[in-house]
């Protein structure tokens, strides 16, 4: 006989069925994103989940692992289209793959693989890339630009030149060297009204993106995948500061939903945050998870040296969830109102 | 010249930290060593000498002083050392003996010349009788020892080890279960 | 509904399978071919047998007295002869043997003489040791001595009374057809804690999936002019847990540091206990039987009234299992555990049998490792951290298992069951709370060793500072001969006739040396004493009764084996 | 005034003296084992830092450099510091013997500690006047503290891990203070804007 521990039922639920919804909530997203820099995503998406599989499959052999139980949670795969999203869609190839290499090895595998480490892989992955590779992942097509699908391949894999006109950078990027190339002499409005880079209050297109995690975003919080806490206090800090400075200087400070709906927000505070495992788990630490990164995010992006501050605002944050979970254990059952 | 203002302000500069440190060392001094008692507070107390030290507190003397190393004690196990390297921040080092279950001296009734000796040896008084009377061993107050099995003429003493009783009985870290043949098999326990 | 419900946290909604037993009714059991009943039924001291091997018993006869005041007696559940008196396994999860008495019955079902106390005339003290001494303890699954939580005289006055009728547990239907069955005994018994407690409010809590048990509740309330409020609160696991249902009646949470609830103001009873409490004092009736649901993998499952200590795998023929059963869920399937071996018996805990299948419940899927998703935190009903409890405990790091609160856990299972990573949670911290009492109980016992040891010290310093001490009287008295003998000496010496002040000398001098010659000879028999108290150890003198027995015991054995003449005797010492 | 924060800030963040600096990685890598070792670490580098780098300030400019002695410089910050720890670990000692044994040679280590001879100087190399000096010692002890605490809680949660073996202890250690500083290069630049 079996020693099987109670309890004997069991709740339909596992790891690959909310790694599943992860990523089905992350089409809307996808979608809208391929329609406005065209199949290049999709080149990634693929190229990156490829190598997080063989990744993850290496590494379960050499751990000695369980290979077919491990692979089939799908925790791989989230990651790798995480990156692919963060990604500039042209980037080279080998950049995807570097990146996804050493989310899943380092990142991952050496911590004890899924449900162990303490920084979000894809987080990290995009920042050792940002920082080894600054100039390759600030190169972002021109929006409006449709290439077919064989050129798009072909600036992926290196065989064409990645011609200047290729590269655009994001609206966050191209505003805040527009703000430091004119000193002052260009403003915000000014520059917002140039509908060619910027559309109609975020990068043109780009907000578009934005709404399809956003919806996606909505969804996992409907099926119970992810809390209100974290998101809400994220973007509620991106709110708060952005319209803080804003009301204070429109002219050198961007709009809320400017910010809001550009860079890596929406995907940020619905996925990347979210992140159970590095993040904070606590109600109240998920609280100040989230509002922390919303504020780091923002003055990262605005102030820094980055075009976009939401990698590594969450890193910083993973970092500190640990101390944040145990400072914010909440009152267990009845302990409320009392001397803990 | 230079030299001599150099070495001059240096001495200047000795002189005012030497003060204040000694000031401060006498200001600070600390007495006694509230370390030994946590230490203590870790060693198992069978009093059996094993690490070489009469007893548990001189070993935790030891330890607070740095004489001896944290892993001399086996009735403590790794855990003890585990916890004891946990406290003083060392290095966690193989135990020096073998672990052994735990064990419960037993006297053999027949053969007991009640001679009081073994009474003589045990450290914490587990052992009753009077001379020339059976003596027996209070299994609960016995730490397994083994000071009472040299002195005994007869060799009447032998350890056993502590059958798992509903009392003392624990339940085991869980493990990816083992399916085998289902039905009337013998009690189930985990492939501990 | 006057009652203003309240919520708990978290909780659990698994499909309650309460329909396959609930509608057939209760069925006696026939007699089995032996039963085997363990003398340790309940929390507290294990009783002590009273019969032995041959003996014939009567149905309801004494077989295990009480022992101490947290304990219950156990009784012969029918008429027979006992087997024997001896190890058997019981129906625990480490599958161990316990002390039980084997008897067969004789199939006559002869009572011993019984009948109602005259409960007017009995004070609560005589109630409480009346409900001891007739075996009455908690059924609804710990078996917590009833007089145990009768006696209590907390300086809270009782605020409610409550009698936990939830039955959250999927399957189990026992409750259920007792209230629909036998309401009115029920009510009789809580009347009876209702007079010894003296609550402000008596409140059946019932959950709302039994409808026909509500009904049958509040006719027996009505029936009897009682005040009791029978509440139907919403069906949510664990709302039968003893703090839940607090918590949803009265909306006080009582924290799991504080071991009785009546520190709250609140008592609970689970309903089976009142109706047990009643067959005590209404009827004379020990507890010797219990509803248990059989239920599964059968084809019939329904519920029986069964003698404490009929096999399981006896009792779960009569609801005909499935061929593919292959094991016996004691307990529902939330708290329950598959018995290590199924001829266990039936105790006064045990409230359902469930036969396992891997067709009812499949097989666990390997469990993966913590994604930190927080589903089970939000489904701990103590708002508790499981996957933080997990992560220590795996490492077994049981300091922080503590931090966290691990013995706040009620092991209700919530958190193995929505886990994703289907890990099996509750194990772990049932893993780590027994290594934590393990530590200490060993903490406890080196603590005492300790205590001992520096006791044997003390002592052992003090027998050397006292020897030490006549060994210098009789070094003095020595030297006191000494200068008597010098002194006699000179005496002797100086005697000359014309020295009229040494006549005296030698009365004087005679004095001390006789003297000093007695206090010699008292330091030697002093000496001799104390060597031989040294050489012979006698450490009997303040023995409890029980080691005393035992050494009398032992005594007595060795005589018989013919080793060791008493000792008094004669001197045999070997070489 | 905003002079002042930012040198502040940038000391506990931009040029973070672990993450940023890589100095001090001792103590950082040895006292992080638990989180309660790591506050009182932390504590003590905090006042010992501070307290360094104003005395050595004070000592650089009232009698090194008026008597030309800058080449006693790193000898006389050593003395200082030296003492100063030493004072330090008595007073531990006499509060909480736990404390000083579980830093154990890591509290004396702190006069030969990278971090807490660097700071003075690099105060010296960068010109900061005596009060910036304090704000930038004590911004790069704050920094060190909280890095440190951040960095023990992480550990301990780590120690729980299924980490593969040949990386357990100070390896994967040493593989999340990369990450850590991976992290801090987000700060980059921050205080570069003004």
């Amino acid at each position: 006989m079996m020693f099987a521990p109670a309890p004997f039922l069991l709740k339909d639920a596992s790891v690959s069925q909310v790694m599943t919804q992860v990523c089905l909530a992350l089409i809307p997203g996808i979608a809208a994103y391929a329609w406005l820099v065209g199949p290049a995503i999709l080149v990634q998406l693929v190229i990156a989940s490829l190598t997080a599989v063989a990744a993850e499959a290496a590494m379960l052999k050499l751990r000695g692992k369980p290979l077919a139980m491990f692979l089939s949670d799908g925790s791989a795969i989230v990651t790798a289209w995480l990156i692919a999203l963060t990604f500039p869609p042209l980037a080279p190839w080998w950049l995807v793959v570097t990146g996804t290499l050493f989310a899943i090895v380092i990142a991952k595998h050496l911590y004890g693989g899924l449900g162990q480490n303490p920084f979000n892989p894809a987080m990290v992955a995009f920042a050792a890339c940002i920082v080894s590779f600054p100039a390759l992942m600030s190169q972002w097509p021109s929006v409006g630009l449709q290439m077919p699908l064989l050129d798009q391949l072909n600036v992926i894999l290196g065989l064409a030149p990645r011609v200047d006109a290729l590269s655009g950078a994001t609206p966050l990027d191209a505003m805040k060297t527009a703000l430091k190339l004119g000193e002052g002499q260009i403003d915000i409005a000014h520059l917002l009204a140039n509908q060619d880079i910027y559309g109609n209050f975020a990068g043109r297109g780009w907000e578009w993106v934005a709404t399809g995690y956003l919806l996606g975003g909505l969804w996992l919080w409907r099926r119970k995948l992810v809390t209100w806490h974290a998101p809400v206090a994220f973007l509620a800090a991106m709110v708060l500061v952005s319209g803080a400075l804003w009301l204070y200087q429109p002219a050198s400070f961007a709009s809320p939903v400017f910010h809001l709906l550009s860079g890596g927000t929406m995907l940020g505070a619905f996925f990347i945050i979210t992140d159970p495992v590095s993040g904070c788990t606590t109600p109240r630490g998920k609280l100040i998870f989230g509002f922390s990164a919303g504020l780091l995010a923002y003055i990262i992006r605005v102030f820094g040296g980055y075009p976009d501050g939401v990698a590594f605002a969450v890193l910083l944050m993973n970092l500190s969830a640990p101390l944040i979970d145990q400072l914010t254990q909440p009152r267990i059952f009845g302990m409320k109102g009392r001397q803990s | 010249m230079d030299i001599l203002l150099a070495i001059a302000i240096m001495a200047l500069g000795a002189v005012v930290l030497g003060a204040a440190l000694g000031f401060a060392s006498i200001k600070f001094k600390v007495e006694g060593d509230p370390l030994v008692e946590k230490i203590e507070a870790i060693l198992p107390q069978t009093q059996c000498g094993q690490c070489g030290y009469p007893g548990c507190k001189p070993y935790a003397e030891a330890i607070a002083k740095g004489e001896c190393d944290i892993n001399l004690c086996p009735p403590g196990g790794m855990e003890g050392v585990q916890r004891l390297a946990d406290l003083l921040g060392r290095e966690v080092k193989a135990l020096e003996a073998e672990e052994k279950p735990k064990q419960v001296a037993i006297i053999d009734e027949n053969t007991c010349i009640g001679c009081t000796l073994c009474i003589q040896a045990c450290p914490v008084d587990a052992i009753v009788g009077a001379a020339k009377q059976m003596h027996t061993i209070i299994a609960q107050q016995c730490t397994g020892c083994e000071l009472c099995l040299p002195p005994c003429p007869v060799e009447c003493i032998h350890m056993e080890v502590i059958p798992e009783t509903l009392d003392n009985w624990k339940w085991k870290f869980p493990v990816i279960e083992i399916k085998s043949a289902p039905h009337d098999s013998a009690p189930a326990k985990e492939a501990a | 509904m006057l009652n203003k419900l309240f919520k708990f946290y978290g909780g659990v909604k698994p499909p309650s399978n309460k329909t396959l037993s609930n509608a057939l009714p209760i069925v006696q059991a026939p007699l089995p071919s032996r039963l085997v009943v363990p003398l340790h039924q309940s929390i507290g001291g294990m009783p002590r047998p009273v019969v032995q091997a041959g003996e014939r018993v009567l149905k309801g006869q004494l077989i295990g007295q009480a022992d101490g005041w947290l304990s219950a007696a156990v009784h012969a559940p029918t008429s027979g002869t006992v087997l024997e008196v001896a190890m058997h396994v019981r129906p625990h999860v480490s599958g161990l043997d316990s002390l039980c008495v084997v008897i067969e019955p004789d199939g006559q079902d002869e009572w011993i003489a019984h009948g109602p106390p005259d409960i007017a005339t009995m004070s609560p003290a005589d109630i409480c040791n009346y409900l001891q001494q007739h075996g009455v303890v908690g059924l609804g699954g710990a078996g917590f001595p009833t007089h145990g939580k009768l006696t209590a005289t907390p300086a809270v006055p009782m605020a409610e009374l409550i009698i936990n009728a939830a039955e959250c547990e999927p399957y189990i239907t026992c409750d259920d057809l007792l209230m629909r069955e036998r309401a009115d005994d029920i009510v009789r018994g809580i009347a009876v804690f209702r007079d010894m407690l003296k609550p402000q409010s008596v409140i059946i809590g019932v959950e709302d999936n039994k409808p026909e048990a509500i009904a049958a509740m509040r006719a027996a309330v009505d029936a009897q002019n009682e005040a009791f409020s029978v509440v139907a609160v919403p069906t949510l696991y664990p709302a039968g847990g003893a703090k839940q249902l607090i918590r949803v009646l009265t909306g006080k949470e009582v924290p799991g540091s504080m071991r009785s609830t009546a520190d709250m103001g609140v008592q609970v009873f689970n309903v089976g206990t009142a109706y047990a409490a009643w067959r005590a004092i209404g009827h004379g009736e020990p507890l010797i039987s219990r509803i248990v649901t059989l239920t599964g993998n059968v084809r019939q499952a329904h519920n029986v009234e069964a003698l404490i200590g009929t096999p399981m795998n006896e009792l779960l023929q009569l609801a005909q299992p499935h061929p593919d059963t292959d094991g016996i869920i004691m307990g529902g399937p939330m708290m329950g555990f598959l018995v290590p071996n199924e001829s266990a018996p039936i105790v006064k805990t045990s409230n359902c049998l469930i036969a396992h299948s891997e067709r009812l419940f499949p097989p666990k899927a390997p469990e993966m490792p913590c994604i930190r998703c927080g589903a089970c935190a939000r489904a701990c009903p103590h708002e508790l951290q499981p996957f933080e409890l997990y992560w220590h405990a795996r490492a077994k790091d049981f300091g922080k298992t503590q931090q966290y609160n691990i013995f706040d856990c009620i092991e209700c299972g919530c958190c193995s069951f929505v886990c994703p990573s289907r890990i099996p949670l509750v194990q772990y911290f049932r893993f780590a709370k027994s290594e934590i009492w393990a530590r200490e109980r060993e903490k406890k016992a080196a603590d005492e060793a300790k205590t001992r040891f520096e006791f044997k010290q003390f002592r052992e310093e003090r027998e050397k500072a006292e020897k030490a001490e006549k060994l210098a009287k009789a070094a003095a008295a020595q030297a006191a001969k000494k200068a008597a003998e010098a002194a006699a000496a000179a005496a002797a010496a100086g005697d000359a006739p014309d020295a009229p002040p040494a006549d005296k000398a030698p009365d004087v001098a005679v004095d001390p040396a006789q003297a000093a010659k007695k206090a010699a000879i008292e330091a030697a028999m002093a000496r001799a004493k104390a060597q031989r108290e040294a050489a012979q150890v006698k450490n009997t003198d303040d023995l409890t009764p029980e080691q005393a027995k035992a050494m009398a015991d032992i005594e007595a054995r060795r005589q018989q084996a013919g080793i060791a003449e008493p000792a008094t005797t004669t001197e045999t010492k070997p070489e | 005034m905003s002079h002042y924060i930012f040198i502040l800030v940038g000391a506990v963040l931009v040029n973070n003296v672990v993450l940023v600096k890589i100095l001090g990685l001792c103590p950082f890598m040895g006292v992080s084992k638990k989180l309660e070792t790591a506050y009182g670490m932390g504590a003590a580098t905090t006042f010992v830092l501070t307290l360094a780098t104003g005395s050595s300030y004070i000592i650089d400019h009232f009698l090194l450099i008026p008597f030309g002695l800058e080449y006693l410089r790193t000898l006389s910050f050593i003395v200082t510091i030296a003492a100063i720890v030493q004072m330090t670990e008595m007073v531990i000692a006499k509060t909480s013997p736990t404390l000083q044994q579980t830093l154990g040679i890591y509290l004396p280590l702190i006069t030969t500690n990278c971090a807490v001879l660097g700071v003075p100087l690099i105060n010296i190399a960068y010109g900061y006047n005596f009060v910036e000096s304090l704000l930038f010692g004590a911004g790069s002890a704050i920094g060190f503290s909280g890095v440190l605490i951040l960095f023990a809680a992480v550990r301990e949660r780590i120690e729980g891990a299924d980490v593969p073996r040949h990386f357990r202890g100070s390896a994967i250690a040493m593989i999340t203070a990369g990450l850590m500083a991976l992290a801090f290069m987000g700060f980059a630049g921050l205080d570069k804007y003004q």
